[in-house]
């Protein structure tokens, strides 16, 4: 396949594969792997950088769950200073594309972050709204669509030229409300989902591990996610939840995602990004499909169609 | 690094739930000890990281004890079946020649890089003494102590060795017998922990293999952290990136 | 394990056993199977019903998830008045505690079934919230503090001496709010958690299931809800979402429920009613805990007592 | 009805993708021709039904076709393995002893209940002739034909027997030979509903045995169900309790 079949944009940034490596799941960029083949990567997003340092939490942080595992890493990370000058630095070694993944208590913190990497050549800015906010310490912030507008007008202001993606969460009793708030607030792109709520019980150490549930297990939320936002929506969106397959990569293009984020399925499989970049390639060609945006949401048209309704024009 | 399948030529059980696992099919660049490999079990999301036991000509071996579902998978394997890992991961256990006299001390599963290291030095002029602590005399995998080197055993019920724990044998050998160049070691966090004392007490130099439950296993998604000290104070490092190797003097214990 | 250890009251309704076989899970508990111990069961709740009868969803209504299973069986149910009639006698055969699961689209309709059925003879109520409402067509009761408190009010006058359970949904923001909601409208008693909200594409003939996803893949999910329910309300839980063995229902007793639920589950494992059963029985034994009462929200509790708080007090 | 672990005795391939599996371990009460077992797969969630092709002595065997992830996890199990069933389930086919004069029409693997219910009848004086459609010779399960009765074959390639659809050939076939005292069907629902067809054009009774995805096969989830004819309408009912065997004439085909 070459790339132009596979290339997309997504928010005015144009990539030459649909593959994004997801954040959390890929460090800052920095560490190298061997068996990994960055020409099939369309960009990496770093995992979550706050203005001030954060030592995370304590151990343990990952369990395993069923078809999945919960993690709570607690957003371990250098700050935003530090993050320039040094993560930066060896991050853009690696000649990939670079989204910087921030996140913030507030509006203030937010512009503060984005203001400071508008600066910096990098490709895009991805708002992780899945923190708890300081005015409502249980809720965070994807969990209102108030909050959300907000915050992306907030980074909006800021950002420039630069895209910006607003990454949502499915903990919530409508994920359409909160995603129609950050299209309107001015979000270039959606990613969707982040991790599911959940615990694990120990029975034998009698303890409970709380954290985000990722993997095969969130899948069918992940893709009702996309598929639902798909329709209320008009802005490209980076589908993921449970990706472990290309066939997975396959069912959220089909339901509406532009691009694929691999997430946890990146540890229990390390050639995932490659089966994916061969699955799509190999869809299209099957389906006699020229671009992988006409691929976008296919099953949501044809039940529009079905439906007698026209094919709405979404934004790249 | 890689990421490839190996073939498991053997599968025993050499002691009470514990096992030793053969592959065929060793890595590049080859692990050195202390390094480990992580395992993709069917039917688990997360890998299982084992620290690699031997390694010679195409084969590597683990050893590992069954303590849930995956180890309880892995012990129903049979030779011939495939696994896929990826290896080698993690710092080794440094090793400098002016370090003739050296004390390895393990327990339970804990021993198993230490067996590897015991394997690399014993070719070299360095004289070993290999403390082995477990339960009790029918958790002691016997078959793959190497020969030509000096065990000392303590099991918790006395019925091999002495009894009693293994931090007191290397204390009192200690005693008897003068201070050693290092100390490795290997095993549960409390004798990590007691190894760390001794070091501190006699100023003697030591490194430890730290254990948690990973993800990623290659440093890429902070889930392995432990507590490191820094100049300012401590920060959470990554076991498989920075680790599982630290010397204990770096180490922060809860 | 005598019946004693493993008996529990919950809402005021005494169960031999903790296990309770599910909505939906059982038909109407008219279907006799040869491998099932029923003195093992504690109750059966029915297949929901409707005040008036209900085709249900065309077929494909199941669909296999990663470690679970999405379903829209739609409510097919032969209405409230067909129900007592046939239904119940066949159902008082088998001589098992039956709680009779309805639903409705309002509050009127909800007061009909439950006034019906408080002149028969059964154990208990379960109202299940989670269908779509009438006035806000996409919102399900259960999605929203403010309908569950309408509806549970509009059952609990009409139940009497029954007791009622309110059945509730994890598609929220908040399911510690709806769980107030419903205590506060008086529910004797709560059920979670019902299935999440999912789909399923099939690539090979391009099409969507959206349905509900039960089964492992929504234990972390399920144990989760009754963890955080369990501290801010005090009336029982039957506890499920995934259990699918013996260990599985101890971590939801563990977590902060009385009693535990056998969905899915059930359909994979046979023995699975047995099995926990015996899991529970065995884990009072080897714990030296004298009544499963004892063991519910332990680790709940343990948190508290770590931060110096007293034990709440439970109804039962 | 009964849940129990069978052990594979064979595990055969008979054609493309088409595969017979023999268990040791029959179920109380027998299997009766048109019934299914509901088979656990490892790392599937939900039950698979296949309908019970054979049953002699202590042995039950099925015919499947390899389409999906199940499929492809059992055409890969050895003798020895065991898989955990549950059965017999469901309505099987209605025999009346007057019914002399027997077609049996069957598609792909929905010749698999056919096969078991000719077996039965064979020993009994009645007439069989069995039509068999599949999409080409390199698809027919030759080997679990039984022998003695007259076989119409057709394919859709014409690589064997008749090219064309099923239902053509018994039309054909009652064109020449007459009409019979019964049909029973089975295979894809196209196919069954052209049965129905003939059924009502030939004023033929005629039972076929549906099929449709399932969670508990047993009756109690509603998962399988398909229109059924009632007094005043129709009703969805369930495939695994009130069928998979219906009679043409009750289905409301869609
Ligand atoms: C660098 C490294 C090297 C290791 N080398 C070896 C080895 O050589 N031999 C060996 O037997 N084991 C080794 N371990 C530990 C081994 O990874 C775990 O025992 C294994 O993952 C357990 O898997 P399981 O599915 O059987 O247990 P699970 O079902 O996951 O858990 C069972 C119990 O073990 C505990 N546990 C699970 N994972 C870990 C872990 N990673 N560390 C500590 N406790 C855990 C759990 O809390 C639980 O109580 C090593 C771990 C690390 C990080
Ligand atoms: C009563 C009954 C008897 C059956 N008897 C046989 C038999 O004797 N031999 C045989 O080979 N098959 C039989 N089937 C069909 C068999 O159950 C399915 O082929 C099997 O479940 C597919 O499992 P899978 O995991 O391989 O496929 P999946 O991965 O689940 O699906 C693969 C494809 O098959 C389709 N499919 C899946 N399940 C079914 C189903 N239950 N019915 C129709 N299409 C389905 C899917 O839509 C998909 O396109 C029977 C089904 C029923 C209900
Ligand atoms: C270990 C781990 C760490 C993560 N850290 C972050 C993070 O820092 N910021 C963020 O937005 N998402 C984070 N995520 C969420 C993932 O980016 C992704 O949204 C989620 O895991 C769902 O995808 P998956 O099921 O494919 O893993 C993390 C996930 C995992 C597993
Ligand atoms: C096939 C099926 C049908 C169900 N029908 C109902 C129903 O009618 N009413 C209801 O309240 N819950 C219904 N449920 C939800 C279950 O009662 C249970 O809450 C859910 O499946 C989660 O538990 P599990 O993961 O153990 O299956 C149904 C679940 C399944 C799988
Ligand atoms: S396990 Fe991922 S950083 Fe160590
Ligand atoms: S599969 Fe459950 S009723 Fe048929």
């Amino acid at each position: 396949m070459g790339l132009n079949t596979l290339g997309v944009k997504i928010g005015g940034l144009s990539l030459n594969s649909p593959v994004i490596m997801m954040s959390g799941i890929f460090s800052y960029g920095e560490v190298v792997l061997d068996y990994l083949d960055y020409k099939k990567l369309g960009a990496i997003v770093t995992k979550t950088v706050s203005l001030e340092p954060r030592k995370g939490n304590p151990q343990p942080r990952v369990w395993e769950a069923p078809s999945g595992m919960l993690n709570s890493i607690g957003l371990q990370n250098p700050g935003i200073k530090a993050f320039i000058k040094k993560g930066l630095p060896a991050v853009r070694k690696n000649g990939i594309r670079i989204i910087v993944s921030v996140t913030g208590n507030s509006a203030e913190e937010i512009s503060g972050i984005v203001n400071l990497l508008s600066a910096e050549k990098i490709d895009g800015i991805e708002l992780n709204l899945s923190c708890p906010n300081v005015n409502r310490k249980e809720l965070m912030a994807a969990q209102s669509p108030e909050m959300t507008w907000l915050l992306v007008k907030a980074a909006k202001k800021e950002c420039g030229r630069i895209p910006l993606i607003a990454k949502l969460s499915p903990n919530v009793t409508d994920i359409t409300a909160v995603a129609a708030a950050a299209e309107d607030a001015g979000a270039d792109a959606l990613s969707l989902i982040n991790t599911v709520r959940g615990i694990s019980v120990d029975v034998e150490k009698m303890r409970i591990m709380e954290g985000g549930l990722s993997g095969p297990a969130i899948k069918p939320a992940g893709l009702r996610a996309v598929y639902d936002v798909f329709r209320k929506t008009g802005v490209p969106l980076i589908g993921m939840g449970g990706i472990a397959s290309g066939r997975d990569a396959v069912e959220y293009i089909l339901a509406g995602a532009s691009a694929v984020g691999v997430g946890s399925g990146f540890f229990s499989n390390p050639f995932l990004v490659d089966e994916i970049y061969r699955a799509l390639g190999d869809f299209l060609k099957n389906n006699g499909i020229k671009k992988l945006s006409c691929a976008s949401g296919l099953l949501n048209e044809k039940e529009k169609k079905q439906a007698g309704q026209p094919r709405r024009k979404r934004k790249v | 690094m890689e990421a490839k399948n190996l073939t498991v030529c053997r599968n025993a059980r050499l002691a009470e739930h514990l096992y030793l696992m053969e592959f065929e099919g060793a890595f590049t660049p080859p692990a050195l000890p202390g390094q480990f490999i992580h395992i993709k079990i069917d039917g688990l999301f997360l890998r299982r990281p084992f620290s690699v036991a031997g390694q010679k000509n195409n084969r590597l071996a683990i050893l590992y004890k069954v303590v849930g579902k995956g180890t309880e998978i892995l012990a129903r394997k049979k030779g011939g079946e495939t696994l896929n890992a990826i290896g080698p991961l993690g710092k080794s256990f440094p090793v400098i020649k002016k370090w003739k006299n050296v004390y390895l001390a393990g327990g339970g599963t804990g021993i198993a890089p230490l067996i590897f290291l015991a394997d690399k030095l014993s070719g070299e002029d360095v004289k070993i003494t290999f403390f082995y602590g477990a339960k009790s005399r029918g958790c002691i995998g016997f078959e793959i102590l190497p020969a030509g080197i000096n065990f000392v055993f303590t099991t918790e019920d006395g019925s091999y060795g002495d009894k009693g724990l293994l931090d007191r044998a290397v204390c009192g050998f200690i005693g008897k017998n003068g201070r050693p160049d290092v100390i490795y070691g290997g095993g549960p966090a409390g004798l990590l922990k007691k190894i760390g004392r001794i070091s501190e007490d006699f100023s003697v130099p030591a490194f430890v293999s730290l254990e948690n439950r990973m993800a990623c296993g290659t440093g890429i998604c902070y889930g392995c952290v432990t507590k490191i000290k820094t100049g300012s104070g401590w920060e959470y490092m990554r076991i498989c990136k920075e680790g599982p190797v630290f010397n204990t003097k770096d180490i922060k214990w809860d």
